[in-house]
């Protein structure tokens, strides 16, 4: 039995049923426990005083605004190479969530700026990367809204897809031109030693966790809500009159 | 190819056709930059390459949904689909045209208007340079943004929408060329990117672009 | 054989328009089809020129054999009629512009901007396309539209000449074109379906 | 009138109908402005108000031309104009469509990107004020224009080329009214003359233009 | 006496295209008028609905009395058949369309997007918009293009009722419309002038 089996929308629905609940409870306990340990049990920091604390929410969504856009990309390509269709609906339904991630980050890092920089908006090299982003999002979700035909707008969004991702890559090399700007670097590289305190780093795993499983039961249900679209629209076309 | 090419530039040529009209735009909008901030030539002077570049930008962008669609509504591209011609070479002569009628002539007038934004002469070169050599990357990405949006009646401010970030890389390469080669610093790095983004551009977007269209005709 | 059809089944968002459609055009022969508005006829010409992917069935035929005339003919406005036509000579490589100029009795409208003619005019103009492009088969839809009495007697000899000289023509009509003897009639209304689609991803989604 | 109004505000928010595109590209360029003149928050600040300006006149330029020529190729005008209606009030439903669905955003979205370009926060007010109050102006011009070039094929960049002339009085008191806004003095005067530019262009323009439009129609 | 059209010149592009046209129309009765492809009826139609300057010659009409078909029927693809026809219903201060879309047969079609409509469905919603407009003279350009013979049953009838009805039409036609026996035909080649124009602004410049 191969993992291609879960393509079939329909075997798709029944695993993701019993799968969906499982991760919203991970993703509910997770997101609790990380903030609330992050908020509430650690001191504050002797620079930035109790503003790092947009930290737990402010990182998180950062990463999962790159990675929703990863994962359209995989999703892309499997659609436009293997045709499964599911995996097409699913790229769409990351798209909303991802956008969301990517405004979460913005207007938390603008808020984290007041304080830290002295500005709401810097055109900090990561900052602008994130702005141009934000642009592919919409775009990506534009075209998928005007498109009519289902099978017409996958393809296209996914090779806008593709062309974008490689055009994002080669934005964020080019606003490193400018400067070597405000924000930090990763602090979470695995093989560089750590620069956040241990007393920030184990909540900010666990609220980092609370997003990927946040991100993962958003992205079902909005892949099983399209499905059901999709399907709904099968059953339309087959009630008309003739 | 030849044939489509030819075609393209004569229909730009003729009435209504929108040659010169791109460079007409760049003009105006140079006009407006200092109607709206104020006439403070320091200030315009330290602003002027990063706003041609700019204005360039969309000029380029506004004429980019003529690139296709009146062959779309009209048919003519179906009947290209189904004639001996490849696709992609349909796609190439567009972009091309697109470029020798907005492009190339943008470039060419870019120092003239340097002039009227108090650019420093030494940067006239560079910025005609960055144009010229950057330019051919805007119209191919704005061809392939075409064909995305084509179907869609009236797709041109979400054109827009899809091509602009796509025209990023381009910009700041670009701009940092002309930026740099105003105030006389080391510029190599940027050029050389700025090349090396309209040689991919036009050697891969092509194909992308016409498995864009074959789906957008069905 | 020029064009063989078999089982074709023809969609339109989700919907199976025309079902198991087949037919065979030979060399010099013509083939009409009929039927009511809505029906399909305008897909199906789209499927079998291969600008649509049909939903099953087979086309069976040579590689660029095909040339298409729509209700969108690709006539640009502000070339004249001339350069209309040499453009779609020069993607054709063929020289002969003239001979479809006369044949359509554009000799005079030859030099005037294309947008300037009236709607029959123009129409000639699209026809005309058809006889640069050498192409074996041709398929018309509603060629007929907009023309003058004396204008679809000239339609009918052209037709007919190109059937003469071995070629085919696929054509949707509402109007009745005599192309002589050579000249089968399928009327679609049999093959309509209005089952929705049954193939393999909608079933998926079920 | 009503009818009329309705239906281009449907129209707007149906697919590809390009209602909150006008938006994006007003974001799209405080976001291109940066990136062709580089991240330095100081110069930007100076130019904010002034590019903000070019930048909402350029979104209403872009969707100039959807206002009437749609209209125009599928005949809907040609009826329209022996309708019982009075064409000056299809025009005058047809600018209000276009401001309701540009304009307005615009202006409405405007602090945000002042929040991007580094706009003092006292000039936000004023930013959004002289928007709204100026871009009723734009978008009546913009259909003045847009009736004289309906004939044209693709009028589009050509349609700009006329209107943007048209544009400097509201986009100088504009600009103004923001600039003085932004850096706290008096701003008494322009603002009048901007009231008085767009009550008088909405008052005498929907006749010119539907006169324009009757000779259009021939 | 609906319309009465006399002495009418009417030119394009500085040439007198028909000269001296004159008839009339009177309620209940229909007007058919033939002419070769280019002779100048879709100008003429445009002429007397006044979207266009005539030379020469007077139209003696009402206000507000035409309704104008023509190829380009001003349907919105994105716009449902229903919404279509309800924008000329404000406008032209008319409850119904409901009738208008079952004298059309568009009543399965009411809500689909007129965008996706075939050649002669889409053709039939601008048809519709002649009952919707109240109007008592319909002025219709080919109305017969792409529609099957059923739908051309259908609108023969539709300007039957509406010629009872006390209404008028003025209709250009290539094909045969069966109008009953309030119709007449005027052959429009007998106009036919291919002058220059000698109007007094044209002489000025001699
Ligand atoms: C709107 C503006 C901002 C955006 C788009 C943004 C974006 C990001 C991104 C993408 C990351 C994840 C990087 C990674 O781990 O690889 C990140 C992390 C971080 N950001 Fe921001 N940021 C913004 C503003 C700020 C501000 C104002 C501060 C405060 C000084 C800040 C502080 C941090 C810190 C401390 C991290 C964690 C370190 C790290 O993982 O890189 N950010 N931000
Ligand atoms: N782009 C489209 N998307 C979805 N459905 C469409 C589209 N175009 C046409 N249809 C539908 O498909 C059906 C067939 O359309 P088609 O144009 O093939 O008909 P046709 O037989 O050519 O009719 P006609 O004689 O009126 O031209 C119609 O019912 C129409 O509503
Ligand atoms: N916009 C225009 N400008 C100049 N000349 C035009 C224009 N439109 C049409 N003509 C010319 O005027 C003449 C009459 O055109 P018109 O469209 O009235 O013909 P028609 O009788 O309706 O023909 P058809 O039966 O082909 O529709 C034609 O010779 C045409 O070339
Ligand atoms: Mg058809
Ligand atoms: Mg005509």
């Amino acid at each position: 039995m191969s993992l291609w089996e879960y393509s079939n929308p329909v075997k798709f629905l029944k695993l993701s049923s019993r799968v969906l609940p499982w991760v919203s409870a991970l993703s509910g306990i997770c997101l609790i426990l990380g903030l609330f340990w992050g908020f509430f049990w650690t001191p504050d920091d002797y620079r930035m005083g109790s503003t790092v604390k947009i930290i737990y929410i402010h990182v998180p969504a950062a990463l999962m605004a790159i990675n929703a856009w990863f994962m359209m990309l995989v999703a892309s390509l499997i659609w436009l190479i293997r045709r499964h269709h599911v995996s097409a609906l699913a790229a769409k339904a990351a798209a909303p969530v991802g956008l969301v991630m990517t405004l979460i980050a913005l207007i938390t890092g603008a808020i984290w700026g007041q304080p830290m920089w002295g500005t709401w908006w810097a055109w900090d090299p990561r900052l602008t990367s994130f702005l141009i982003l934000f642009q592919f999002y919409i775009g990506y979700l534009a075209l998928w809204k005007a498109i009519e035909n289902p099978d017409n707008a996958a393809d296209l969004t996914s090779i806008l897809c593709i062309v974008g991702s490689v055009f994002a890559v080669l934005s964020r090399y080019a606003v490193n031109f400018w400067s070597q700007g405000l924000h930090q670097g990763a602090s979470l590289s695995l093989d560089k030693e750590k620069n956040v305190a241990d007393v920030f780093y184990h909540p900010l795993l666990l609220s980092i966790a609370g997003f990927i499983f946040l991100f993962l039961a958003l992205v079902l249900i909005g892949t099983r809500s399209e499905i059901r679209m999709r399907r709904a629209l099968v059953v339309a076309a087959r009630r008309m009159p003739s | 190819m030849r044939a489509v090419l030819l075609r393209d530039l004569k229909l730009a040529m003729r009435l209504g056709g929108g040659f010169g009209l791109a460079i007409m735009f760049f003009l105006i909008v140079t006009v407006l930059v200092p109607l709206g901030i104020g006439p403070d030539l320091a200030l315009l002077s330290a602003i002027s390459s990063g706003i041609l570049w700019v204005g360039a930008l969309l000029a380029c962008l506004l004429s980019l949904d003529r690139i296709l669609s009146l062959d779309y509504e009209d048919g003519t591209l179906d009947h290209l689909a189904i004639s001996p011609l490849p696709l992609e070479n349909v796609i190439l002569a567009k972009a091309t045209a697109h470029w020798l009628t907005t492009g190339l002539p943008l470039g060419l007038a870019s120092p003239l208007l340097g002039l009227m934004l108090g650019l420093p002469l030494e940067g006239f070169f560079w910025l005609l340079l960055s144009l010229v050599f950057g330019t051919p990357a805007l119209s191919m990405i704005g061809t392939f943004g075409a064909t995305l949006t084509l179907g869609l009646k009236r797709g041109g401010l979400l054109l827009s929408i899809l091509v602009l970030p796509l025209y990023v890389p381009t910009l700041i390469f670009g701009a940092e060329v002309a930026r740099r080669g105003s105030i006389g610093i080391e510029l190599q790095t940027p050029l050389w990117m700025l090349l090396g983004v309209s040689f991919g551009v036009v050697a891969v977007l092509p194909f992308a672009s016409s498995a864009v269209l074959r789906i957008n005709l069905r | 054989m020029l064009l063989s059809v078999q089982d074709l089944c023809i969609t339109r968002s989700s919907q199976v328009l025309l079902a198991n459609v087949s037919f065979d055009l030979a060399s010099g022969e013509a083939l009409i089809l009929k039927g009511p508005n809505g029906l399909g006829k305008t897909t199906l010409l789209r499927v079998i020129t291969g600008l649509q992917p049909a939903l099953s069935g087979k086309i069976i035929t040579q590689e660029d054999i095909f040339v298409y005339a729509a209700h969108a003919d690709g006539v640009k406005p502000s070339l004249t009629v001339t350069e209309n036509l040499q453009f779609w000579a020069d993607i054709f490589d063929s020289k002969d512009v003239s001979s479809a100029l006369s044949a359509f009795d554009l000799n005079e409208l030859k030099s005037s901007f294309a947008g300037l003619l009236s709607a029959g005019q123009k129409r000639r103009v699209g026809l005309a396309r058809m006889l640069i492009s050498n192409r074996l088969v041709w398929v018309l839809d509603e060629p007929s539209v907009s023309l003058d009495s004396a204008s679809i007697l000239q339609l009918e000899a052209v037709i007919k000449q190109h059937l003469q000289n071995g070629g085919g023509a696929l054509i949707v009509t509402h109007a009745d074109l005599d192309l002589g003897p050579r000249c089968k009639t399928l009327h679609l209304d049999e093959y309509k379906s209005k089952s929705p689609v049954y193939d393999h991803c909608a079933e998926a989604f079920l």
